[in-house]
């Protein structure tokens, strides 16, 4: 298990904090790692900032997300990682597509060239609009911040021919609208996945997609991937490894 | 030129196909509770170079398991503690169909507390079309503090004998080194058509930084390559005992080990724990492994290798 | 500058002095068949950082052992069967006299077939001046085929009671990680000062080129990384269910595995097969990087970190 | 387990062979191997040649020693290592004392520089006499080969303080001859020494001598490591353990 001495701790919205710790892993953008708060539990968690001070961006689900949300400086973190494969990283025109804290394990793939779309439920959810200057779209379901709709009312608006690669984070539902928008259409892109994870390392079957794990195989996958994969936003594993639908 | 030929013909008559009541295309086999919760993904391995795989252990109910952490590894090891958690016999059937579309066997791993829940367990197996069952004799003993079911002949006896009679595909007992006289606990699992050595040994991990065990169970079960020695200790010592058939399993990461666990009497092999260093693609890279050490030693069936440093 | 100079005085005040029925001045013991059948070479390892030695087991009469090849090793552990070779209680005192020319204390440890053994051997290694003895409860059980003495409980407690009737100084028991239930078998071992967790693992390592198994006698015992997962596992079980004082021993390579044993519930430490990676310099770089770790994490005493980890 | 194919076995004498196998270890005068014979015993030996293809010349004493001199081209050698400290080779005039075989493990340290004095009870015990030219005296205890005499015979008729470095290697009776000879002398000398040994890894104690371990500290001493050591050419130890004396 390593272990990081936090050096400081922001919060983003109400439920979402950033929690920074130096450290020489190298991490690529979308690699997570798995966050152990003794007692309590361990989970996932990627990288909103990937240089020689690291960051990770968590929002508070239930008490390992909080335990890590509430860090401090002084206190640590103990983790395993990291793990997974990382994004893959294109030279040219790119647009950045992320679902609330979804946006964060995205925000280290931003250069010169890089264009942001971020949903929300509504204005409190939105973070990290401030590093995208002017290349973003904002979109909420109840239209208090942005264009009022779901991620797919801002793709329309956004001309997918002139970007080299999408990269998409958030929820299944929220990836798979995102696919079913664009699998007709000629534009490559990079779908980041989140299933329920006990291991980290592709051993416990807990987070499978039609027999490709996603904690080693992904999390991220491309388009041509995808389209092999029945049980993609329709179905997900139980902590038991009982199949569930949506 | 003339040498080249042979060798290529030689490779074709090489049976590395073996026997464990059932017949396997080769010798590698999915170790139960890697990777074999999920019909997929059993098929996907099946699909590359695993010859059968061995589901994880199936209860009666469904099961979270315990929270995590629930696996530790480092370099050597891992240590586990799911906490037998399982989607329960119910769901299972569809997994196992979805498994079957690879055309190779599935084994139905099962775990109860007693020989009525074993049974139970194995004829729904039976029924969703499992090829062999395998009893997984390490799951607690109710009456018994910390003890595990394999670790009470009388219970292993009865379990085996009750599952035997209700079912006609073979049966394989799965046991525990954890237990002075693994010889006895072999002996009262006789009626099995073969034994499968080793489950994991007891131990656990603390973090010295936090100050705490890091699985959530505290305790937990050793594979991987550090037990490697103790498993071949235990398929070799069982061989020699009772000449039953064996299943090998425990810290195998790569030929030499298989044939290492063949030598010493296994006549199949399971593959666990590795899968974390190399992924699935280890089934594949095996069976390459296996035919070239058939070729540079000579070799043309794996029968004549199986228990051949028993002395 | 000031902050320079608490350091140092912190290191001045730092307590790793040890208590385990006798007083080591550090936690890091030799570990009983390593370097330790000869007195120079015990003499010049307590010289060189360790606290104390416990000898190589000793029986009642002269014994060669089994034939080399008596022990194999890999980059992750060590079987050996050496035997139990050693030359015999009557000529032993000349080595225990060279031993306690370092003026540090040395623990006799025994081995025997019955009570009566272990007493005669106990008496003889008292009148020979160590500090304590440690019982080897892992030889071969007379009666049960393949078992040791430690698998049977009322021999335990009868030889631990006629030893602690007989000597005045401490008694250890030595317990063995091949049983089904060790708790029972500490508990059997009450009546001693302090267990010592954990002898090694039964295994065996076949060579498959030459198609045989490496160890003239087959099988061995295991120890080094590979086990340290295992005594842990004991060292903790039996410090949370019991209480007892215990002396940590199986795979210790560096100060980190140490703090482990010793958070687990171990107020001392025994090193053993790492010597053939490390040399016997390790005493000292343990003693090194212990001062080390507690000046790091703010620690003043060792007894504020022994069973530190037990929930 | 290491393994090497036999490609050549000469017979040196009555009861000496020397085998030869190609192997990649990288191995330096003085260092050994210990030999496994499969259901007869583990021995150490060490190199006559250590270039790409290595060589062992091994006097036949037991079962062990037998088996191995009698390795056929086609036969595998099993062993471990190389194990050992080796000698330290100086630049300069360089003098090799062998008892019988002993001369064997110092064959490498041959270059244009060196000189040797090769003793044995009789004519048939000695080898590798041809390694010389005419830098080499020959010293047998009945006089069939050589002078007549102990090497000390032969000791006594070269300038030692001409020498740069004394190599020196036989069973440990004669080694403690040479000691003693050449203790109050300014003259630097490695002694290889030998004491029965069941791992070869610093472990079981068998080897010990003085607290030392031959397998590990040595097999090669210097002077002034062995002026420190009262077993040194008195003491033993059984393959029990037991200290006895020569
Ligand atoms: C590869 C990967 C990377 C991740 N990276 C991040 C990250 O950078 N930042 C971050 O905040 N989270 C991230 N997550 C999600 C994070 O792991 C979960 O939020 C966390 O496991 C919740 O744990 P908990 O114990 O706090 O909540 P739990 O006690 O597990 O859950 C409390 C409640 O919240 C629900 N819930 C939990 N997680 C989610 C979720 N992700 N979405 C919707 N509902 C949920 C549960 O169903 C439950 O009802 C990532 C997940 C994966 C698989
Ligand atoms: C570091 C080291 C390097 C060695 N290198 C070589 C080498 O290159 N070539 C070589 O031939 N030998 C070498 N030896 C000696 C060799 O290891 C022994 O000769 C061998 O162990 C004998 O084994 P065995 O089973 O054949 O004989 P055993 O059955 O052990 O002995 C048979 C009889 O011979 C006696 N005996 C055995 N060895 C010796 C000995 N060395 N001197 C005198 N009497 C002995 C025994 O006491 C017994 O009476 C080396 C020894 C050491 C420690
Ligand atoms: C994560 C994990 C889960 C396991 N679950 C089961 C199980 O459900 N049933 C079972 O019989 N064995 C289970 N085992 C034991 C393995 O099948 C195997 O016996 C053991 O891991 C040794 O093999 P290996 O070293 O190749 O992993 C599990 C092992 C691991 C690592
Ligand atoms: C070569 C060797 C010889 C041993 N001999 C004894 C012995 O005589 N008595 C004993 O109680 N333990 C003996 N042991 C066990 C060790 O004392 C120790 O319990 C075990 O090796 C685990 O510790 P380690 O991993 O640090 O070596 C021996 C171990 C080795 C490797
Ligand atoms: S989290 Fe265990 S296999 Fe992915
Ligand atoms: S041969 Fe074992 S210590 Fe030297």
């Amino acid at each position: 298990m390593k272990y990081a001495y936090i050096i400081d701790n922001v919060q983003e919205s109400e439920n979402v904090n950033t929690i920074a710790f130096s450290s020489d892993d190298d991490i690529k953008p979308g690699q997570f790692i798995m966050a152990w708060v003794p007692g309590i539990n361990e989970i996932p968690l990627s990288f909103s900032s990937i240089n020689k001070i690291k960051k990770i961006t968590v929002k508070i689900y239930g008490e390992a997300s909080e335990h890590v949300a509430h860090l401090k400086r002084g206190d640590y973190l103990y983790y395993s990682g990291p793990y997974g494969k990382p994004f893959t990283i294109v030279p040219g025109k790119k647009l950045l597509i992320g679902a609330g804290t979804g946006i964060a394990p995205l925000i280290p793939i931003i250069d010169g060239n890089t264009y942001g779309i971020i949903s929300g439920k509504s204005k409190k959810d939105i973070i990290f609009e401030n590093h995208f200057k002017d290349r973003l779209k904002i979109v909420t379901d109840d239209g208090s911040c942005g264009m009022k709709g779901y991620v797919t009312t801002a793709l329309k608006t956004v001309d997918l021919d002139k970007f080299d690669m999408l990269y998409v984070c958030g929820p299944e539902i929220m990836l798979k609208s995102v696919f079913d928008y664009i699998k007709n259409i000629n534009v490559n892109a990079q779908f980041s996945l989140e299933r329920s994870m006990k291991c980290g390392i592709g051993l416990c079957d807990s987070c499978s997609i039609n027999g490709y794990q996603v904690c080693t195989d992904g999390p991220v996958f491309s388009v041509d991937q995808l389209k092999n994969m029945d049980e993609f936003g329709r179905t997900k594993l139980q902590y038991s490894g009982k199949r569930v639908y949506f | 030129m003339i040498l080249w030929i042979l060798k290529i013909n030689k490779s074709d008559n090489m049976n590395i196909n073996t026997d464990i009541g059932i017949k396997l295309e080769n010798p590698f086999m999915l170790a139960s509770g890697i990777l074999d919760e999920n019909g997929y993904t059993m098929e996907r391995i099946l699909n590359n170079g695993a010859s059968s795989a061995v589901t994880k252990s199936i209860g009666i109910d469904e099961r979270k398991g315990f929270d995590p952490p629930v696996i530790y590894h480092d370099e050597n090891y891992v240590i586990n503690a799911i906490g037998l958690s399982n989607p329960g016999i119910g769901s299972f059937k569809d997994e196992i169909e979805i498994a079957l579309r690879s055309g190779k066997p599935v084994i139905g791993s099962i775990f109860g507390k007693d020989a009525e829940e074993f049974s139970l367990l194995a004829k729904k197996m039976e029924s969703y079309k499992v090829s062999a069952i395998e009893l997984n004799l390490s799951c607690p003993h109710v009456n018994g503090y910390g003890l595990e079911v394999g670790s009470d002949p009388d219970l292993v006896s009865e379990i085996v004998s009750e599952v035997k009679s209700k079912v006609s595909i073979p049966v394989f007992s799965k046991l525990s080194p954890n237990t002075s006289d693994i010889i006895e606990e072999a002996k009262a699992a006789d009626k099995s058509d073969a034994l499968v050595l080793i489950n994991t040994v007891k131990a656990m991990k603390i973090d010295i930084h936090a100050r705490k065990p890091v699985l959530s169970n505290v305790y937990g079960g050793l594979s991987g390559r550090s037990i490697k020695p103790v498993g071949v200790r235990y398929v070799y010592e069982i061989k020699k005992e009772l000449n039953k058939k064996i299943i090998g399993v425990g810290g195998i990461e790569n030929i030499d080990d298989a044939i290492e666990y063949i030598m010493a009497g296994a006549s199949a092999v399971q593959i666990g724990s590795v899968i974390y260093k190399y992924g699935i693609n280890i089934f594949n890279k095996l069976n390459n492994d296996l035919n070239e050490f058939f070729i540079k030693n000579d070799i043309n069936d794996i029968k004549d290798i199986i228990g051949v440093a028993i002395k």
